[in-house]
């Protein structure tokens, strides 16, 4: 079985670097060796999830990569039940892409790099997924935020794709700090890096504390939690580090479903249920975790309500989605974060490549200003992203009305501080969702067709490869929820895999008093908000604007999404930038001679004239602030 | 005294590398102009077979000959290895430039052949006489060379404020050393170790001694405040010593730290630690944050080399408690990369192309394609992406300060790393995004290319396998 | 016999002295040459002094070769000096200001 | 003991006042006259501290050699002196301000570390009958031997760079080349020509006439 296990990110990796070869090639021959590969690693995932139902899980090393100092370097898997989920729904969507992408990307010049890259993702996705320690999980970690970044700058001769890729990789090194600093508290304090053994002991780290700050002392489970939710918070796009998310639709449209909204940008969200009992030993983190994740699901929900692009709309509404999932981490309903994870990737796959069907219809074109009418073009591409929409705001029976609305209703029985926040929040999120989502379905698909008239001449329907694949996503949007909620939240499906402490079981509490008003309220908001958008967007077209104009600043706040890009462009990167450039003149030319010599000689007067007259560069000042260097050390060690 | 076989085969590298220089002082005499590259040949050939040497003669235990002047360790021999591999290298990438800028003489190669010499010296230095010998060795044929570049003006001006700047430091340094010697009576490193963990910080002339001695250290380091000489003389000198500079000689500058702090003021780790803490955190602040300003590739790999020795710093605050593992492994590594990254730079640069600000590297991917993934392996080593070799290092950097319960240092280094990143993709940005301006010419000849790709993919290799390296690093400073 | 101490503080004197010497001149780099000078003064000074208080040679020794290594160290200077007179016409400290930022 | 103490604080009064001039005067020669002062000085000191042989290399080394040095190259560039003291002054207070912290604090600690136990020597200054000159010389070819092979190569190095700096290569200025004068081959130099006897009554015994070369 173990040579099984490593065959499975192993026919994916020889599909990447199969296709890898085929670079070269004008011809479009990579997904010949990409597709085979993937699909084997899918047909074995399922193999997999067969055998872990019948109770077989694996925990060890497969290849030992070298040991150094106590730190053993292992290549080592761990194979259970929420393992052998997410690599199936990984491989599953990362095929359904794969098939898509030979008619989306027919033609362009990129095909087999294309290819290369989303094998070689679906490698590190399964390679991170799959370990049994913190060092495999980074490995992984960063192989998909590589391709990622690669993926986004794949037409590099946009301008814009670049600076979104340079983004997201900037965005994401914050997070990594995090993460790393977080495996550093961890491997100080317990010497090792194996899940197990850390999860074991998670008790111990808990009663050890870190100062972090000098004279601060703070429990190191908290620290560690904390710091690497922030690497999370990168990945996963939560409040604040979402930035880089909305910009990575720079990249082609598969992508942005495979990569930016199905499985990588989960894995933050992975992580915090793997890790689910290093997270039970601190209430302060689960407490952080929840309030970050229901602020995400609240207000990037809102800013979706303005988008003219129809996949920045799609983004947005994945980064409130994965809100969603962080929430249901932050109050221990690991099991129904999971499940919504599942069954987000399914239905907002399906959204990003109904979309990009569409988008490939009308040339090319992403404003929704410039669609409309398109259902009686395309069927296919009608219907299924139908589908999707209802599954996105959670409509009966689709799949995320099951898999959202137990995430709001655990979150009305949680006691975790912020639960109540949580709670409003997801609820009124549910309302936005649908209003946001069906205000793309009517723009798109129905009313009067506003683009040119050439563009209008040859509107039809994609090819079967690209409708194929969302026939095939739509069937678990439509059906996943009502047959998998129950084993896989309720039954007790997870088991040993996840954990939680004793008393925050929202779910099991849930499960015995499933019921009440309170469970009908998110599919009434829902209901409404779909109401709402047919009312402003079918009926009353001229409303919108009129609302925008009299709402003001609301709207403009929400337009110049919160500020959230001016406050990392204007002052992250323009404080380093200043703070350059000030130490670098400032510092030589106005400091040492203006400050500190003229200031002390008491000749302000004579400053300014000397001022212009002083570059930098000179001897004397260099020697000057050796000079400093020796007064300081000296004075300090004759006073200590 | 006795010169027996045992004590004349522990020097052997060192003397092959002072003879072949003098051997090629007599015979660069007997070349025509047109015949340079059998003395260029020699002396690259006299540095491998002098780095062999060192590998092959490493000790089983350290012992001092000669009278206690020459320590013989493993430390020693590993850090030679490095030396001699460095500068040759160094060697190999400036064929072409030297040439170029009409340095490509028999003067020059002795005067490197010379300063190998003295960075072995300090590297194996057993009293302060030895080392402080060893430094001016160095430091003397440094400020040579960079001159040698005789009718430029930033080549002179560089050389002027490295010596005068330098042999202030000097002077620091040896007034640090003579109280080091008032204080214990005695020049060996050893007597002086012994008589420090004896008197410790009680004795005033000790602490004031090891405060100049570490200043000296740290002008040569180039750590802030003590660091202003180097983006001036990194920018000024010719391109092929500007490798020396950044890789080996401060490799050397390294080497003496380890002898004179660790080996002979060890027991006053608890004095040192803070200065070196201290000098961390603003060696990181003013490197990396000025290092943005910059537009001129050598300025701003030299402000970058400024923060690496912040990196450095906060491995050896930590080492007392964690180890001199950590350090060790990220000079070794901060060698190969500032080499590589130089050598690139010094490689095209040339008068009718300059490569000489970040703008000149725009469009490199579509003209020198490989290069160009080289220098983005380098500038992704630089910045500490994973998996590079310098993600490696600063993982172990950090690792050592959290472990020496230095975690605000670790954080506040991440923090600066980051700040880092964005420099470094400043030029991958121009490579591969930017299109190209004008076109470089031709890379080196065919040996330098081949060099410098092993340099560059070496420094990718010991990313993704660190084995090897790390295991180095830990057999280099077992004996401490 | 005078104190270790005296010799110590006209030592600190002396070095002070030279690096003063060096912020302070704003005017010709051989100026700078000679703060220099003083600072190894200082230096053989202490050397000399605990070499007589420690009934040891090793102090004169080090003098020795500091006295080597400054006459080199002079003529390297030198001619570095010369060197950059005949770029720049003037080796005014005021005028090494080239290379900066 | 007196004695001993008046000239000690002779010596290093003349000294620091000295040393003030070095770093003050206005005209670089004077600085460079004041510097030969304070090591005259410097050497009293030494001899009062029984390093007879290093006071007079410093004597002979520096003030013979460096300092001539010094004033030769002062004289061969031409310097402008009136720029000399511009903003001389704007910087002394605060210099001077942190020059008397740096000596108090450092005097401080020194005076307290001088003051402490002995710690043992080698004893080989006290208790020979051989002067200091022959105890140094004896240690420099035995201990230190390995220094002053260095320190041999340290001077080949200003050799070196001397040399390689500022030797220039002129074309209107004959100079010998010591290269191309060893590399030469009688060849070069001597060209052997038959010449047919011309039967001249005034050439008895004709033989070959050479062609001298030029010198680089």
């Amino acid at each position: 079985m173990e040579t099984l296990y490593l065959l499975i990110p192993l026919a994916s990796l020889v599909g990447a670097l199969g296709a890898g070869t085929t670079v070269a090639s004008v011809r479009e021959i990579g997904h010949r060796w990409a597709i085979p590969g993937v699909a084997v690693s899918f047909l074995l995932s399922l193999v997999v999830l067969a055998d872990v139902l019948a109770g077989h899980t694996f925990n060890g090393a497969v290849y030992t990569w070298g040991a150094i100092g106590g730190l053993e370097l292992e290549v080592g898997l761990l194979i259970d039940r929420l393992t052998a989920v997410m690599m199936a729904v990984v491989t599953f969507v990362s095929l359904a892409v794969h098939v898509y992408t030979i008619g989306y990307m027919h033609g362009d010049p990129g095909y087999n790099r294309f290819f290369a890259y989303i094998a070689g993702f679906t490698f590190f996705m399964l390679m991170l997924v799959m370990a049994n320690n913190f060092l495999v999980l980074f490995f992984g970690w960063e192989g998909v935020g590589l391709v990622s970044y690669l993926l986004i700058g794949f037409w590099y001769t946009r301008e814009s794709a670049i600076a979104a890729s340079l983004k997201a990789f900037l965005v994401n090194r914050l997070g990594d700090i995090g993460f790393v600093l977080g495996l550093g508290a961890i491997y100080a304090t317990l010497g090792t890096l194996a899940y197990e053994p850390v999860f074991a002991r998670a008790g111990e780290l808990a009663s050890s504390t870190i100062a972090v700050l000098p004279g601060m002392p703070w429990s190191v489970a908290s620290f560690a939690a904390i710091a690497l939710f922030v690497g999370a918070m990168a990945k996963s796009a939560q409040i604040p580090l979402h930035v880089w998310l909305p910009d990575s639709m720079e990249g082609p449209t598969p992508i942005s479903a495979l990569i930016h909204a199905a499985t990588m940008v989960t894995a933050g969200v992975f992580m915090l249920a793997r890790l689910s009992p290093l997270y039970e030993q601190s209430l302060a983190a689960l407490s952080l975790v929840l309030v970050v994740g229901a602020l995400t699901a609240l207000a990037l929900g809102l800013v979706a309500l303005v988008q003219h692009d129809i996949k920045r709309v799609i983004a947005y509404s994945t980064i409130s989605q994965l809100g969603y999932m962080v929430v249901a981490m932050g109050i221990s309903a690991y099991a129904a974060g999971i499940f919504h994870l599942m069954t987000h990737a399914f239905f907002k796959a399906l959204l990003f490549l109904a979309a990009g069907s569409a988008i490939h219809a009308v040339a090319d074109e992403q404003d929704m200003r410039r669609m409309g009418g398109l259902a009686r073009h395309m069927p296919v591409t009608h219907w299924t992203f139908l589908i999707g929409a209802l599954a996105l705001c959670g409509i009966w029976p689709f799949a995320g009305y099951y898999s959202k609305d137990t995430i709001i209703e655990a979150a009305a029985l949680s006691a975790i501080p912020g639960a109540g926040f949580a709670y409003w929040a997801t609820l009124i999120g549910v309302g936005i969702t649908a209003v946001y989502t069906f205000r793309m379905y009517f723009l798109t698909f129905h009313g009067p067709e506003r683009m040119d008239a050439e563009t209008r001449a040859h509107l039809h329907e994609s090819a079967r490869v690209i409708t194929w694949p969302l026939v095939v996503l739509a069937v678990p949007s439509l059906l996943a929820g009502f047959f998998l909620l129950e084993p896989v939240v309720f039954g007790g499906y997870f088991g040993s895999s996840l954990f939680v402490a004793e008393g925050r079981d929202v779910l099991g509490e849930l499960a015995h008093h499933h019921g009440g008003w309170g469970q009908y309220l998110p599919l009434a908001l829902a209901l409404a908000g779909v109401g709402l958008a047919y009312y402003l967007y079918m009926v009353r077209r001229d409303l919108p604007a009129r609302l925008a104009a009299a709402s003001g600043p609301a709207y403009s706040a929400l337009v110049a999404k919160l500020g959230f890009d001016r406050l990392f462009e204007g002052w992250l990167a323009g404080a380093g930038r200043g703070l350059g450039r000030a130490l670098w003149r400032g510092g030589d030319e106005h400091l040492i001679d203006g400050l500190a010599v003229n200031g002390t000689a008491g000749r302000v007067a004579a400053a300014a004239a000397r001022l212009r007259g002083i570059q930098s560069g000179y001897v004397y000042h260099y020697a000057f602030s050796m000079l400093i260097g020796v007064f300081a050390l000296v004075s300090w060690f004759f006073l200590a | 005294m006795t010169f027996g076989t045992p004590e004349m085969l522990a020097v052997l590298p060192e003397l092959v590398v002072m003879g072949m220089a003098l051997g090629l002082l007599v015979l660069d005499l007997y070349l025509r102009p047109d015949q340079r590259g059998i003395t260029f040949a020699l002396a690259v050939a006299t540095l491998a077979v002098a780095a062999v040497l060192a590998a092959v003669l490493v000790p089983g235990e350290a012992r001092t000959l000669l009278n206690g002047q020459f320590l013989h360790d493993r430390l020693g021999a590993v850090l030679k290895v490095f030396l001699l591999g460095g500068t040759a290298l160094a060697l190999i990438y400036g064929r072409r430039p030297l040439q170029r800028l009409a340095m490509y003489r028999g003067e020059l190669f002795i005067l490197m052949l010379l300063a190998s010499a003295g960075m072995m010296l300090m590297a194996s230095a057993g009293t302060l006489l030895m080392a402080y010998l060893g430094l001016e060795l160095m430091s003397l044929s440094l400020y040579t060379m960079i001159a040698m570049d005789r009718d430029s003006i930033p080549a002179t001006e560089g050389a002027v404020k490295y010596f005068l700047l330098g042999s202030l430091a000097s002077g620091i340094l040896l007034y640090g050393l003579s109280l080091v010697f008032g204080a214990s009576g005695s020049l060996a490193l050893d007597e002086i170790a012994a008589h420090a963990a004896r008197a410790g910080v009680s004795d005033p002339l000790l602490v004031l001694g090891g405060v100049f001695v570490a200043i000296g250290l740290a002008f040569k380091l180039g750590a802030v405040p003590f660091h202003m000489w180097i983006p001036d003389v990194y920018h000024g000198s010719p391109s092929p010593v500007t490798v020396v500079l950044a890789s080996t000689s401060k490799l050397a500058a390294f080497a003496l730290l380890m002898r004179l702090l660790v080996g002979g003021l060890g027991p006053m780790a608890e004095q040192w630690q803070v200065i070196a803490g201290a000098l961390a955190v603003l060696s990181l602040v003013v490197g990396n944050v000025v290092a943005i300003a910059q537009t001129a590739i050598k300025r701003m790999l030299a402000y970058s080399a400024i923060a690496h020795v912040g990196f450095l710093l906060i491995g050896l605050a930590s080492a007392p408690t964690s180890g001199y593992m950590a350090p060790v492994l990220y000079m070794l590594l901060y060698t190969l990369m500032g080499a590589a990254a130089f050598g690139i730079v010094s490689m095209l640069d040339r008068d009718e192309a300059p490569a000489r600000t970040i703008d000149d590297f725009a469009g490199l991917s579509r003209t020198h394609p490989w290069t160009a993934f080289l220098m983005l392996i380098l500038m992704f080593a630089l910045a500490g992406v994973p998996p590079t070799g310098g993600f490696m290092a600063k993982l172990y950097v950090f690792q050592a300060a959290v472990e020496a319960d230095l975690v605000w240092l670790a954080v506040f280094g991440v923090l600066m790393a980051v700040i880092g990143a964005f420099y470094y993709l400043r030029v991958v940005k121009a490579m591969y995004f930017d299109p190209p301006e004008r076109t470089l010419g031709p890379v080196g000849d065919r040996v330098a290319q081949g060099a410098v790709s092993v340099n560059a993919l070496a420094v990718l290799g010991l990313g993704i396998l660190p084995g090897p390296l790390v295991e180095l690093s830990l057999f280099a400073v077992a004996g401490i | 016999m005078i104190s270790l101490g005296h010799y110590l503080v006209l030592g600190a004197i002396l070095f002070a002295i030279g690096v003063m010497g060096i912020f302070l001149n704003r005017k010709n780099v051989i100026t700078l040459l000679m703060a220099i000078e003083l600072i190894l003064l200082a230096v053989n000074l202490n050397f000399v002094a605990f070499s007589q208080h420690l009934d040891s040679l090793a102090g004169q020794v080090f003098v020795f070769f500091i006295l080597t290594v400054a006459a080199a160290e002079a003529a390297v200077g030198l001619a570095i000096l010369v060197l950059f007179f005949r770029n720049r016409r003037s080796i005014d400290v005021d005028d090494i200001n080239y290379l900066k930022g | 003991m007196a004695v001993t103490q008046a000239i000690f604080y002779l010596f290093a009064t003349v000294l620091v006042v000295a040393a003030l001039m070095v770093i003050t005067a206005r005209n670089p020669v004077h600085s460079v006259l004041f510097l030969v002062l304070s090591f005259v000085n410097g050497a009293g000191l030494f001899l009062l501290a029984g390093a007879e042989f290093l006071a007079f290399t410093l004597i002979l080394v520096y003030v013979g050699a460096v300092m001539v040095l010094f004033l030769f190259v002062l004289m061969m560039l031409d310097i402008n002196l009136q720029r000399m003291r511009e903003g001389f002054l704007n910087y002394l207070p605060l210099g001077a301000v942190i020059a008397f912290v740096l000596v108090v604090e450092m005097g401080a600690m020194l005076a307290a570390g001088g003051s402490g136990a002995v710690v043992g020597g080698d004893g080989a200054l006290g208790g020979t009958e051989a002067g200091n000159t022959t105890l140094l010389g004896r240690v420099l070819y035995d201990t230190y031997l390995l220094p002053f092979e260095v320190a041999a190569l340290v001077l080949l190095v200003a050799l070196v760079a001397a040399i390689a700096l500022t030797l220039r290569h002129r074309p209107d200025v004959k100079k010998q080349d010591p290269g191309q004068q060893v590399r030469v081959r009688r060849e070069d130099r001597v060209r052997l020509v038959d010449m047919p006897t011309e039967g001249a009554p005034y050439a008895p015994d004709t033989g070959a006439t050479g062609s001298k070369g030029g010198e680089g």
